[in-house]
């Protein structure tokens, strides 16, 4: 407000962020940001790339000064808007908070306040800004932005509390938030990480659309090259802190300078690229699901999780089920290995019906993290079904889990460690060697790399195709995302709401896709390139307008 | 004896008057208001504001309140038949508090209900005495007699009471609340106590929380005319129990308040409150509020010669040597609270008291005479014995006593296991006459300032009960001694008995079945506008009756 | 609607574990030495009339039989020989006390009036110590006031009841005389007087209890504002105090209302110590003497009396944390 | 999911972390050198008593005035160069002797019931989380009402039914333990149900372990944070329990000394011999205080939200270090 007209509208000089050691002495301390610069003029839009790690959020948090008051070392300079950030009195920069520069943070699902009703929340801060608005008034601009954000039926929906939304509603609301103070400056940090491709087009699109309309410049965080690509017209890809490429965008994903920009790049499985791999020969049926179904929760709020599916797997295989949030392709995979009882259907294997879990079937599950006991060893956890079998002395058991290990490519010697000492990627290859430890002869995994980042990912999909290959094993493989499982699986199953809407070999389904849903599907996967990206939407835009905007989305995705 | 000076007047001295409310804060709720149900020597305290009994304690300090008066009755009775046979007069013009008669009717019904299970609890002399009384079930009864015979009453002011024995403490018996008139017709069983028809000067007006809040008024039918001892005044009165006695004591030494016109008629001053007493400076105002009572009482060493060692007098000798006095006195609160006993009867007239020391021990014990006594009964190398006691402290045979007994042997060689038991499974056990333990604390009060209440259920062989609850521990069953006590119990010279009774007391004291270990003393406090404080020895606590808060 | 459904089904659970707890209570006390015969006779009673009282009370019958006339009392009432007529004890009834003939249910709710006085007073005392501190202490995290605060705090705790209330007693009552010795008053009575005489009862019971709910507030606040949506109100420029006492505060709240009723729950059992102490004539001091005495049909029916209302007050409890926050379902 | 992983996170090989952070906390410091200073002398008791020349039995009646109740005679009652801390009035018994013969069977009753109640607790915590849904209907109701029952009153009617031959202690441990489990029940089955949900109890039953496999090997280990924390507020609680015990008369029989045995004879002294309450009074306090004190520094340790994440600052907060480029 105070800065003249033709100032950058960011202004970051050499900064440097530091985490002290934690506040009673732990670890060692963390250079997060390391002599970071650059600037954006008004109305533009920037992205911030960089895997997991490098420094993107601490970035978005230092253009709002939220690192004051943490401990937090800070040096250098950032100007928003005119406003040293790093250095305004408080009551200056809970000015600058909101009022000019917002913030949408990565996880909708606890950036609201769950005790009060949204609207409420969108008032308060609109207030907060606006002392001389009533309070009436604010909730009326609330309804407002909740509008305009595409939130149906906004003056009732503005009472509802947030676990009443989808994910997407919320991130909606989460932006309207920001709207509702007409902020100068926009940042996302990961808006739409948490959200299936779909809605992700949805949030990426009204961000794209607020910014014609209001002018507002935009920082958008994301791992995702795709996001940024279509959304942004400058892009600073950082790796460790630093910034390791800076530019236009297009120049940028044409012809990156930095190696570690290819690499990045390189990484990203394509939803156009060809199979890497010939077709696996069709073998025996391993493994059946006959019309199995699954229902959750009791008369009153009944939800049907799988409503009568039917897959196979065949020896030497790689079947792919891919559908979005809440669809019910964990209830599959769970009913799969035994983990859940049907609620009808069957579920054969080798041509028996399957009562409980069995050796013979496996699971990768979806959060590496919470997949692993972090007070056991990772050598126990793997050595443990080994165990509970019974047939091996310890000594045999020890001995064959760090064959495992080594086996998925994990060092031996890394028995006795725990998993906190691990990566994202070790951790999923951890839980690849536990799996194998009983000698399945199917494996589900579940979502075994949405975790992860675009570099490990395809190492991950490399190590279980090799797998494959040398024990023959017939692999469910779940996922969300339509080019992961587009390069590794044979056939594919588009699920949704719990049926199988479409099923064939995987060439057949991407190239000629049959069913409306899997068309969309498609068409909402972020591309790299951004003319395409650009003409993408334009489809998209066209298409909402002929049809009814997005349909309401299922509660407590 | 009442407070310091010894006048009857203590408190903020003047003459009393009527008026005010008074407050009494107990430990103890009056969880039975029922007369037929109430054991309490002199017809108690605040019962005997409502129920007059044939006869009476005599409210007076110290000594003199140990002599019994005719209340009811015209005379302390007349005994007939070589004191087998009691009879009474009723004075003219007596009411309840809603104005009806009392008639001798009344008297004997009040007695025979006492018999009836559900209302037992009252003292056990007239079932043990009275003619058919062992076989006589109470009114309720649904077989046998409904009413007992060896009761008459030939006119409506006449009783008689027919004895098995010659029994010359009758008159002090009288005065226990079983001899209040009921009136049969206002019988509601156990609910009766609810609302006990008044005789007294005051009336139960409210009763809450099974008897933890009472409210009592004057009973505008009582006359002062006829009932010389008691006075009305007071014109309310409130007991509030259940309140811990150091709470109890704090209040009354405050005195702030309502707390200024209280007393209380059961809780003692403790050891704590006396020792600030004593170092406080502005306390000559407190001192002057605290009266000394002292009751009939005796905390003992008891031993069961059934048990060995006890079997052997050298052992009990040796014991009895070797006892220090002192530090069982201090234990429970010093030589303000205990005087160290070496008699069995207390240190009083009315019981007979006659000094003597068997074993003399000094104050500190003789643990060499008691090396040598055990020596000579084969115990030269040491003794060991299980003391069995109370874990409740509150009565003065709990651990506390324990302990220091077992410090004191110690010193004669006599190692002590000490074996509290919980209050219930203490008093079962001892007075268990099959499985009496060999070595154990016990106590003894007076039910009313005589010789044979003290002595008789300890000594008299006859009184070993089998299935009930003895208190003869020792079992000692002599026929000379049992000789001994029907001789004097018949004697109604009451100043000639106590003399014999003493006599006994010395005699059974040489055979070393109990240690006597101290006699309490209590230190009654009361609020600063109390008047006429009067605590007699029969009862040790402050006579309600005599209370005036104006 | 499924609240309803909910704390029903709680409640016939708990019914049913608090008959299968009367049996053993029955069983315990049956072991507790002292015959209640006796105990009930009187100190000098012979064999005779022993025997005459156990009959009367039943206690000649076998434990089982005692106990299931017990039960039958409960849902049907009873009569009981009493002098020269009957004494009829109504549904629910739990038996006669012993020691008097008192009917157990007239004791309780002679009782209840004091307890609940004194549970719902400290409860106010805790609730407004206790949040109030945890609140203080959260915000000055480390600070010098938070430490003071602590230590305040600890010393209600970590100073037994009988200690408190007796150092109260003496300090405002003897030495400052800045209250009369509390005196109970029913509140019916005189609501002012109920209030004073209450008031250091509830603030020894309180001051006790509020260590324990200035711990869990300070937790939970923290933890609250350690969530990602205070992040978010912190982001727009949101006042900090706003934040607390919008935010913060909200979420803190549910584990201190659920433990809140549970506590008084339990409390309405009689705090005992308390009521001793200040001579209450709550149910707490009912329950002791009764123990004493042995007095099995009032332990009996106390203690499922309290035990119910612990089970109520651990659905309410439930309820209102599922209220308060709605991401906990019911389950 | 996070929430309940991180309760599993909480010390992942991360003991000597623990200890990192707690030495880096003085008040945890001090509170820890408090309690080990309080249980080595209770430890010692025999041998400090010794070194006073004092034993916590003797009675000296000659130290106690008792014309005025047995209060100690002398200043700070009846402090001097033989008792260090006065003496017990009534007795003359040396109070700086029971004062640490007393810590001993205190530190051991609340130690011993805090085990037994841990132990009782995670078991059937455990139980009713993992047992299907009557086991944990049964267990639940159970604990509500175990939580509910008036404890003090169990406690006097198992005292008195307990032979008397049977060691106090041990039967104050017993009972204190046997009805005081719910909290911990609850907590752990809460935990447990959270814990069950996450993947790694579903891969370890894929790979073939059964129920008690699985409580054994994947949820208790990540129970012990909890149950730790939980027993740090237990181990005071249990402390004042006894005393509480003491002063309704069932605590540890005399000539035993235990601080709350002290404390419920000492109350009515605290006018006449003010050292003779403030005495246990203050061991008490201070127990209690270093035991609240460890056990919040091990909670917040514990607490997983310490280690790295994203916090956002208040606006009023600074920067602790503030270089500005011209
Ligand atoms: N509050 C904090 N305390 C200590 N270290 C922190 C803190 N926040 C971030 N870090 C560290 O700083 C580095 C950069 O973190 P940052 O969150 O900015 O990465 P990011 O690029 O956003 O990663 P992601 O893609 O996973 O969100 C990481 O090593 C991280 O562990
Ligand atoms: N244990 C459960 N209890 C109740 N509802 C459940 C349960 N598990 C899943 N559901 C519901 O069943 C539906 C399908 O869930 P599922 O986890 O199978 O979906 P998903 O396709 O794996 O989703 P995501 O991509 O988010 O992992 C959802 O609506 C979910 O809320
Ligand atoms: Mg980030
Ligand atoms: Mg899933």
């Amino acid at each position: 407000m105070t800065g003249p007209v033709s100032a950058p509208l960011i202004e970051v000089r050499d900064l440097t962020v530091d985490f002290p050691p934690g506040p009673s002495g732990t670890g060692s301390g963390v250079r997060a940001v390391d002599g970071l610069s650059f600037s954006l003029a008004p109305g533009r839009a920037l992205g911030i790339v960089g895997e997991s790690g490098s420094g993107k959020s601490t970035v978005a948090g230092a253009l709002l000064g939220l690192h004051r008051g943490t401990g937090a070392e800070v040096s250098g300079s950032v100007t928003v808007d005119g406003t040293d950030v790093l250095g305004a009195p408080p009551a200056e920069l809970r000015r600058l908070r909101g009022g000019t520069a917002a913030m949408v943070f990565q996880d909708p699902l606890s950036a609201l306040d769950p005790y009060l009703a949204v609207g409420d929340q969108i008032a308060e801060v609109h207030r907060t800004h606006a002392p001389k608005v009533s309070r009436r008034a604010a909730r009326e601009r609330a309804v407002a932005v909740l509008d305009r954000v595409g939130i149906p039926d906004a003056a009732r929906r503005s009472r509802a509390r947030p676990h009443e939304f989808s994910g997407g509603m919320r991130q909606r609301a989460l932006i309207a938030m920001a709207l509702a103070c007409e902020p100068k400056l926009l940042v996302a940090d990961e808006p739409t990480t948490a959200l299936d491709v779909t809605v992700q087009a949805q949030i990426l699109d009204l961000l794209h659309e607020l910014r014609a309309e209001t002018g507002m410049g935009l920082v958008l965080v994301s791992h995702d090259l795709g996001v940024v690509a279509g959304s942004v017209e400058e892009m600073l890809v950082m790796r460790d802190g630093r910034a390791v490429e800076e530019g236009p965008v297009g120049r940028v994903l044409d012809a990156p300078a930095a190696p570690y920009t290819r690499e990045l790049l390189a990484a990203v499985p394509r939803l156009e690229a060809p199979r890497a791999r010939p077709p696996a020969a069709r073998g025996e049926v391993l493994l059946e699901a006959v019309d199995v179904r699954r229902e959750f929760g009791r008369r009153g709020d009944r939800t049907v999780a799988v409503g009568g599916v039917s897959v196979a797997v065949t020896e030497g295989e790689t079947l792919g089920v891919v559908g979005e949030s809440g669809s019910g392709k964990t209830t599959l995979g769970r009913m799969l290995v035994g983990l859940l009882a049907p609620g009808g259907g069957a579920v054969r294997y080798r041509g028996e019906p399957l009562r409980g879990v069995r050796p013979g079937l496996q699971m990768v599950f979806q959060d590496p993290v919470s997949s692993l006991n972090p007070r056991r060893s990772i050598g126990e956890s793997v050595a443990d079904p080994l165990r509970a079998a019974g047939r091996l002395t310890d000594r045999e058991a020890g001995a064959r889990a760090r064959e495992l290990l080594e086996q998925v490519g994990l060092d031996p010697g890394w028995y006795d460690r725990y998993p906190h000492e691990f990566s994202g990627g070790q951790r999923q290859r951890v839980g690849i060697a536990r799996a194998l430890a009983p000698g399945p002869k199917v494996l589900v995994c579940d979502e075994p790399v949405s975790a992860l980042d675009v570099t490990t990912q395809a190492q991950v999909l490399d190590l279980l195709a090799g797998l494959q290959r040398e024990l023959g094993l017939g692999l469910v493989l779940i996922a969300h995302d339509l080019a992961v499982v587009r390069q590794a699986a044979d056939r594919v199953a588009v699920v949704r709401r719990g049926t199988v809407v479409e099923q064939g070999p995987v060439d057949t389904v991407y190239d000629t896709p049959r069913d409306p849903y899997t068309r969309h599907l498609l068409a909402a996967v972020p591309v790299l390139d951004p003319a395409e990206a650009t003409a993408r939407r334009a489809a998209r835009t066209a298409s909402a307008t002929a049809t009814t905007p997005a349909e309401p989305e299922p509660v407590g995705a | 004896a009442g407070p310091q000076d010894g006048d009857a007047e203590g408190g903020a001295g003047g003459k009393p008057a009527k008026g005010g409310k008074l407050l009494v804060l107990n430990t103890e709720p009056q969880v039975n208001f029922d007369p037929a149900r109430l054991y309490t020597s002199g017809g108690g305290n605040v019962p005997s504001l409502v129920f007059r009994t044939l006869t009476t304690r005599k409210r007076a300090d110290g000594e003199e309140g140990t002599k019994v008066v005719p209340d009811l009755a015209t005379g302390l009775g007349r005994p007939s038949e070589n004191a087998k046979v009691w009879t009474y007069k009723l004075k003219k013009g007596l009411t309840y508090e809603d104005g009806s008669p009392i008639t001798s009717a009344d008297i004997k019904y009040g007695v025979e209900r006492s018999f009836a299970a559900e209302l037992s609890g009252g003292a056990p002399y007239m079932r043990d005495w009275l003619v058919g009384g062992a076989d006589y079930q109470g009114p309720f009864a649904k077989k046998g007699p409904k009413t007992l015979d060896s009761i008459e009453t030939p006119d409506k002011r006449t009783v008689v009471f027919r004895l098995k024995k010659p029994v010359g403490d009758f008159p002090y018996v009288a005065t226990q609340t079983q001899f209040a008139p009921v009136p049969k017709k206002k019988e509601k069983g156990a609910k009766y106590e609810k609302h006990p028809l008044s005789s007294g000067p005051y009336k139960v007006v409210r009763n809450e929380n099974d008897g933890e809040r009472l409210q009592l008024a004057r009973n505008p039918h009582w006359s002062a005319k006829n009932d010389p001892h008691r006075h009305d005044y007071p014109d309310s009165i409130e007991v509030r129990s259940g309140l811990d006695p150091a709470v109890i004591n704090q209040r009354l030494s405050t005195s702030s308040g309502d707390d200024a016109k209280a007393i209380t008629t059961d809780t003692n001053l403790g050891p704590a409150e006396l020792a600030k007493l004593g170092k406080d400076g502005n306390d000559a105002e407190l001192k002057k509020r605290v009266g000394v009572g002292h009751f009939g009482y005796t905390n003992y060493l008891a031993f069961n010669p059934k048990v060995k060692p006890f079997d052997k007098k050298e052992v009990r000798e040796a014991i009895s040597y070797a006892i220090g006095r002192r530090s069982v006195v201090n234990a429970v609160g010093g030589t303000s609270l205990a005087e160290p006993a070496t008699t069995f009867l207390p240190n009083q007239k009315a019981l007979g008291y006659t000094p003597y020391d068997h074993f003399p021990a000094g104050k500190n014990g003789d643990p060499d005479k008691a090396r040598e006594v055990l020596k000579k009964a084969g115990y030269g190398k040491g003794l060991a014995v299980t003391l069995t006691h109370s874990t409740d402290d509150s009565a003065a045979i709990g651990s506390k006593v324990a302990t220091a007994v077992q410090q004191s042997l110690k010193k004669a060689g006599i190692t002590v296991k000490l074996r509290g038991l919980e209050r219930n499974a203490y008093d079962e056990k001892r007075q268990d006459a099959g499985d009496t333990p060999g070595f154990f604390l016990s106590q003894w009060g007076a039910d009313w300032p005589a010789g044979y209440p003290f002595l008789a259920p300890i000594y008299d062989g006859r009184q070993i009960v089998k299935d009930g609850s003895n208190f003869n521990h020792a079992q000692l069953d002599d026929e000379k001694i049992n000789k001994k006590f029907d001789a004097i119990s018949g004697d109604t010279d009451l100043k000639a008995a106590a003399r014999r009774w003493g006599a006994l007391d010395r005699e059974i004291g040489e055979r070393a079945l109990s240690v006597p270990l101290f006699h309490p003393v209590y230190q009654r406090l009361v609020g600063k506008d109390v008047k006429n404080v009067v605590i007699s020895d029969w009862t040790g606590v402050l006579d309600i009756s005599q209370v005036a808060v104006k | 609607m499924r609240f309803a459904l909910f704390t029903t089904k709680r409640l016939v659970g708990a019914v049913l574990v608090l008959l299968v707890l009367s049996v053993a209570l029955y069983a315990l006390f049956y072991l507790v030495p002292g015959d209640p015969a006796r105990l009930a006779c009187g100190n000098r009673c012979n064999v005779e009339q022993v025997a005459q009282v156990r009959e009367r009370l039943g206690l000649n019958e076998p434990v089982y039989a005692q106990y299931l006339h017990f039960v039958q009392g409960l849902f049907t009432g009873r009569d009981f020989p009493a002098g020269n007529g009957v004494q009829h004890c109504q549904a629910p009834c739990l038996g006669l006390s012993r020691q008097n003939d008192e009917e157990v249910t007239s004791l309780i709710a002679q009782g209840l009036p004091a307890t609940a006085s004194l549970a719902l007073g400290a409860l106010v005392i805790w609730l407004v110590l206790g949040l109030g501190t945890g609140l203080v202490s959260a915000l000055r995290r480390g600070g010098i006031t938070e430490r003071v605060l602590t230590v305040l705090t600890l010393a209600g705790s970590g100073t037994p009841v009988f200690i408190l209330g007796l150092l109260l007693l003496m300090a405002v009552c003897a030495y400052l005389q800045w209250l009369p010795f509390p005196s109970y008053v029913p509140f019916t009575r005189d609501p002012e007087q109920w209030a004073w005489n209450m008031l250091l009862p509830w603030l020894s019971l309180g001051l006790f209890e509020s260590a324990k709910y200035a711990r869990l507030t300070r937790s939970s606040t923290l933890e609250v504002l350690a969530e990602d949506h205070i992040r978010t109100f912190r982001a727009y420029g949101v006042s900090e105090r706003a934040v607390v006492t919008r935010h913060a505060l909200r979420g803190a709240l549910p584990p201190v209302i659920a433990l809140s009723a549970l506590d008084l729950g339990t409390m309405l059992g009689g705090a005992m110590i308390t009521e001793t102490l200040f001579g209450l004539p709550g149910l707490g001091r009912l329950l002791i003497e009764s123990v004493r005495e042995v007095d099995l049909p009032v332990v009996v029916g106390i203690v499922l009396v309290t035990g119910a209302a612990v089970v109520i007050a651990n659905a309410v409890a439930d309820v209102l944390y599922a209220l308060a926050d709605r991401r906990v379902a019911l389950s | 999911m996070t929430t309940a992983y991180e309760v599993a996170a909480t010390a992942p090989g991360a003991d000597r972390r623990l200890w990192r952070r707690l030495r880096a906390r003085p008040s945890a410091v001090v509170a820890a050198a408090v309690l080990a200073v309080l249980v080595l002398a209770a430890l010692a008791a025999p041998l400090l008593a010794a070194a006073s020349g004092q034993d916590p039995d003797t009675y000296h009646d000659g130290l106690i005035d008792s014309a005025s109740g047995g209060a100690p005679r002398g200043a700070f009652g009846g402090v001097s160069a033989e008792h260090w801390l006065g003496v017990e009035p009534g007795t003359g018994r040396d109070l700086f002797a029971r004062l640490l013969y007393g810590a001993r069977i205190s530190l051991l009753v609340a130690a011993g019931a805090t085990v037994v109640q841990i132990l009782i607790g995670v078991s059937v915590g455990l139980a009713a989380a993992l047992g299907g849904r009557w086991a944990d209907q049964v267990l639940s109701r159970v604990t509500d009402v175990m939580v509910a029952l008036p404890m003090l009153v169990l406690a006097i009617a198992l005292t008195t039914v307990v032979p008397d031959g049977f060691p106090r202690p041990l039967l104050l441990i017993l009972v204190m333990g046997l009805l005081g489990w719910g909290g911990t029940s609850r907590v752990v089955r809460a935990q447990a149900l959270t814990l069950r949900g996450l993947d790694f109890v579903a891969a370890a039953r894929l790979g073939g372990s059964g129920r008690l496999r699985v409580a054994r090997r994947e949820l208790l280990p990540s129970l012990a944070a909890p149950v730790i924390t939980y027993a740090a507020v237990l181990l005071p609680t249990n402390i004042v329990l006894e005393a509480s015990l003491s002063f309704l008369g069932i605590g540890v029989k005399p000539p035993t000394p235990s601080w709350g045995q002290m404390l419920s004879t000492a109350t009515t002294w605290f006018r006449a011999d003010p050292m003779y309450v403030l005495l246990p009074t203050g061991l008490l306090f201070v127990t209690v205080l270093a035991f609240t004190v460890l056990g919040d520094a091990v909670r917040t340790a514990l607490d997983p939200r310490e280690a790295s994440r994203l916090r956002v600052g208040r606006a009023t907060g600074r920067t602790r270090k503030e270089k500005k480029t011209p």
